[in-house]
């Protein structure tokens, strides 16, 4: 017998709990000609912002050993094309939507959820307070609880959708923000976003980056996100969504283990555009080899003794 | 998808090329486009390299009826990975993404009489493709090769056996001109007899390009530029590896390699 | 001619800026089969504290992609048998002895500093106040400011060697314990000790660790490390020991040109016993080819802009 | 150092033997000695490999008069490394430390009249080295090995080669006894009549040699057993690789790998 995939993040149904991570995978159709999207549990959209967004300048991507920084700077179109060109083009993804959403003020998030609520090809909203390119008074405002507490407070109010606030591991207590988010009323937190790093040209001396420094992603970065998973998990009681150098199924159900109900996969995308359903297929071939039925019975199964 | 290396040997000192046997579809593939390549199973390196078609060809598959296509490859040993692309063994397999990306527009370049292909270095890759593809087309076609000395000039041999002129500049003037191939194409145009329409096809490093697209405005001759930059996704996904252009930052790897040298904003 | 490659760390004085990084090159003796320590810059000792200490439960490693876990747990064999056996086998390293002090109050640290104080052999201190194994009042020491001024101000005034104090990475912003540091009289600060991090045996569904969580080392933290050296370099004047991820004399090098006045090597013994010294031969025959005659002309070289 | 490829070559499904062309200091070398490799030259994997020696030879070098020592090691392939490391060809090197750690104490094991060599699994592979040693001392010397299934039994016959006698256990019983090796001792142990002193060296997982220990114990025969764990440094600098015993925890790979049985405390 197969053994069943689906979890529910909150009141959102996911098929499988295989999620393509934010500003890896475009608007969902990009990897199209390598897998089919619907085969995913869901697929996030690269950071919405209400306006038109440049960009950093690049150089945007360096390799690191075991990982990559990137510098994107949330380069987009800004809502109105969003709205426009590319949810037309989601309507037939055949899997869950989730927008990522961006802003430099809690109006500005808010106001983009608000606009965005009333799209039924949206499932759910992910709220990205943690790129570490962009600076809201002077911090990121998921390294301040406060802050954090404030905007998710302020977006809660406008949808009704579920709404997913994903973190930045760089900080002292990820467990702080995450249950600001709990506290705000929040359906779910989603770690991890990349950590800052930098990388340098010693030839000329130079930042390799355009942006100076860029976030690193990747598996280097697995096992500081799955720890950040599994303090996470002991302390709130949000289902969470795990990631962070995802690039197998093995990675997938160490995050599973440690308490994530579904995992987000990015940078494997860009090394194997069918991680994603791979990671599917193994976590399911994992699940019979143990004799589980349900995926839901290995989510923070870890024995800690 | 996992090609099968059918040849990968030295040219010369750091520069190899690979050919790998590829399904009948590649034929379809654009002088200009490129291959996305992981190179090992391995974290180290992580991501794929781009490497661009260098040329195509048929051959009859033994007694079998069907043909297969071969990509050929020139590549330099520029790091870890094209270090570790060069102990590979035919037999072996490399996982491939592509042909990926647009590529040089041949109507566009064949609108001209005097069609220039300008190689700066590693440039000559997919300038071979494309002189291959032109060369249909009885243009007089002119390729000028330039590299830092005659151990960096490749296939100027091969242009010839297209038929095309090939002109060399070396920064040391080991071979040809001494000096850079823009001031090449400089004394080329000079050279010339206004003879109607002109259009130039370039790839090489980005100060070299951005030379080009100055010649291109001052002469009024039309010019493509192929580009480069470092990639993630390599399909469009990530925006990691863009270019300012009139229209704001584009994608590289899928709205390129390459551009109309008019729309990229070369100051950046 | 030789470029010179001789730094100072406050009134330490270096030949060269290559150090070997606590815990990772025991006391100075054990790789002496694979290279002399007396062509290091200096070596620093594995975290002594008071009493001996037995350490976490194996397994204590594991490696993950481009790095590795630790939960040694500072196994030690305590301060008396410091003194008695291990110092004098230290007396001809033929290079600078830092040692790297622990404790679970201000009073051990400062202790044991009073009484190391007045053994010749010892030229500086290293006060570890980042190992993520060992808790103080609910906290890291270096996680908090105000406990990491308290603690250095208090040591200070048992010592006048130089005084290093090693920072950890995972806080939100390091450039603020490094400035509690400097307020509080350290002669300089040494960045960064390793990220918490975890795995999971999913066979078991158990942690590998027998601790269940350690510190991730090796290169897969560089870009998070350079860039709190750059960070920090930005932010306070006193010379700085970059180190996290260094393999290779380019990895070095990198650090140098972000503001680090020495360098510390961990992991990278373990891949190549020799790797000191050729990190040490690497940047001399760069600054030769770069025509740096002195090594401090690269530190803090980075172009911006 | 650098030691070059002789040999690498499977003997069974996912067992490989290689030989290695090494200095004749490594004649040296003491049963139960590692070596610590770096199978490539990359991040992937990161950290040495510690394996065993299995056998040491010296051969006549052609027609110089000079011999060389040839080290063995007998090893599965347990995952990312040890794949790579079956990969590698003749002539090509791999980077060692070593011989390393503390072997087995040849002089207690040879105060003993007979000695049983208890192999778990992959633990054949120091004792065929330390039996090679004993057999020159003209003691009885049992070889016990347990497995899995047979295709998890090796040297077998290498071992009666040396003059061991050799008995076998497998947990499905397609070989020898049907159940552990430790069984198998404890059924040994009963056959033999008294013959004054007795020792046991032994290799394998951790609970084999546990109970490995408790037999000792309650027999009162001194047992040597060689333990393993992931390894950082392989010299006794990191204290990643410890087993606790009466005298608190020890450094496998400096103060071990082989300890006395009753020094080790198996609870933990
Ligand atoms: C569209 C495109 C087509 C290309 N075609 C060819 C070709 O036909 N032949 C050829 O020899 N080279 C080509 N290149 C360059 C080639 O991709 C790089 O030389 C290669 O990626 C270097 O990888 P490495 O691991 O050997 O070197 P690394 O160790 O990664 O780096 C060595 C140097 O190569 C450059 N580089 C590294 N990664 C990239 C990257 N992802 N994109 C661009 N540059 C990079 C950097 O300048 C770096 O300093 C092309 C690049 C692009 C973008
Ligand atoms: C002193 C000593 C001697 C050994 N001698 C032999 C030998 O002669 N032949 C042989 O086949 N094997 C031997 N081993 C075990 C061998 O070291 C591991 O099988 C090998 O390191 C696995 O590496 P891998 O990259 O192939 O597997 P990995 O992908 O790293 O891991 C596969 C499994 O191997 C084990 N393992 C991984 N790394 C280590 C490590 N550093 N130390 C111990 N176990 C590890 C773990 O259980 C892991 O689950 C010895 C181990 C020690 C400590
Ligand atoms: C090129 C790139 C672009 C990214 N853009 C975004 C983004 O727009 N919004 C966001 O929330 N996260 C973004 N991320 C972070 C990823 O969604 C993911 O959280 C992170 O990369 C860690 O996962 P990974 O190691 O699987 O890539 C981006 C990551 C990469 C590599
Ligand atoms: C096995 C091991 C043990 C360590 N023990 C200590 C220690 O006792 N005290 C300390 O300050 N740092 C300790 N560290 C941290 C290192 O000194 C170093 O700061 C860290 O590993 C990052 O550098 P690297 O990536 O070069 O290893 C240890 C690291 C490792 C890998
Ligand atoms: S490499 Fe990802 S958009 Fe071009
Ligand atoms: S592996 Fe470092 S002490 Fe044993």
């Amino acid at each position: 017998m197969k053994s069943k995939l689906a979890v529910n993040i909150g009141s959102l149904k996911l098929k499988n709990p295989v999620i393509a991570a934010s500003g890896t995978f475009g608007y969902g159709r990009e990897y199209s000609d390598y897998l089919d999207p619907g085969e995913l549990g869901a697929v996030i959209t690269k950071t919405i912002t209400r306006h038109r967004r440049d960009g950093n300048r690049p150089p945007r991507i360096c390799e690191t050993t075991g990982g990559m920084l990137n510098s994107i700077g949330l380069q987009n179109e800004g809502l109105e094309d969003f709205i426009g060109k590319k949810l037309p083009e989601c309507r037939r993804l055949g899997t869950r939507l989730i927008v990522s959403v961006g802003g430099e003020t809690n109006a500005e998030y808010a106001g983009i959820v608000e606009t965005l609520d009333r799209e039924p090809e949206i499932s759910a909203f992910e709220l990205n307070i943690s790129c570490p390119n962009i600076e809201y008074k002077d911090k990121i405002i998921s390294q301040d609880e406060e802050l954090t507490y404030r905007l998710v407070k302020d977006v809660r109010s406008k949808t009704a959708k579920p709404l997913i606030v994903k973190l930045s591991p760089n900080v002292s207590d990820i467990t702080k923000t995450a249950r600001a988010c709990q506290d705000a009323g929040a359906d779910s937190v989603s770690l991890v976003n990349t950590f800052l790093g930098m990388a340098i040209d010693i030839e000329r001396r130079k930042p390799v980056l355009g942006n100076i420094t860029g976030g690193l992603s990747g598996p280097a970065i697995k096992p500081l996100a799955l720890r950040m998973v599994w303090q996470v998990s002991n302390k709130i009681s949000l289902p969470i969504i795990g990631g962070g150098g995802i690039m197998s199924a093995r990675d997938a159900i160490e995050f599973l283990v440690a308490g994530a109900t579904a995992v987000s996969v990015g940078t494997a995308h860009f090394v194997n555009p069918r991680a994603c359903l791979e990671i599917k297929e193994g976590i399911a071939s994992y699940l019979s080899r143990h004799h589980f039925k349900d995926v839901k019975e290995l989510i923070g199964s870890l024995n800690v003794r | 998808m996992k090609l099968e290396i059918i040849r990968n040997v030295f040219l010369k000192d750091r520069y190899l090329l690979l050919e790998l046997s590829a399904p009948r579809s590649f034929s379809r593939a654009v002088p200009g486009q490129f291959l996305h390549i992981r190179i090992e199973d391995s974290s180290d390196p992580l991501l794929r390299r781009p490497l661009s078609i260098h040329d195509l060809e048929s051959r009859k598959r033994g007694k079998s009826s069907g043909e297969k296509t071969i990509v050929k490859i020139l590549y330099e040993i520029a790091g870890k990975g094209t270090a570790l692309l060069a102990e590979k063994r035919p037999l072996s397999q490399v996982d491939v993404l592509g042909p990926l990306g647009r590529g040089f527009d041949i109507k566009k370049a064949r609108a001209a009489n005097v069609i220039y292909l300008l190689a700066g270095g590693m440039g000559v890759a997919p300038l071979y493709f494309l002189a291959k593809r032109l060369s249909r087309e009885k243009k007089k076609i002119e390729v000028l090769i330039g590299g830092r000395n005659k151990d960096h000039i490749m296939r100027e041999r091969e242009f010839r056996d297209l038929g095309c002129e090939v002109h060399v500049a070396t920064e040391d003037g080991s071979l040809g001109l001494k000096g850079r191939v823009t001031a090449l194409l400089l004394e080329r145009l000079k050279a010339a007899r206004p003879q109607g329409r002109r259009a130039i096809c370039a790839c090489g490093p980005k100060p070299m390009l951005a030379a080009v697209a100055e010649i291109s405005r001052q002469k009024s001759i039309p010019a493509q530029v192929s580009l480069e930059e470092f990639m993630g996704c390599g399909v469009g996904a990530c925006l990691g590896c863009v270019i300012r252009t009139t229209f704001g930052y584009k994608r590289i790897c899928h709205d390129g390699p390459v551009f109309d040298a008019e729309e990229v904003i070369w100051t950046e």
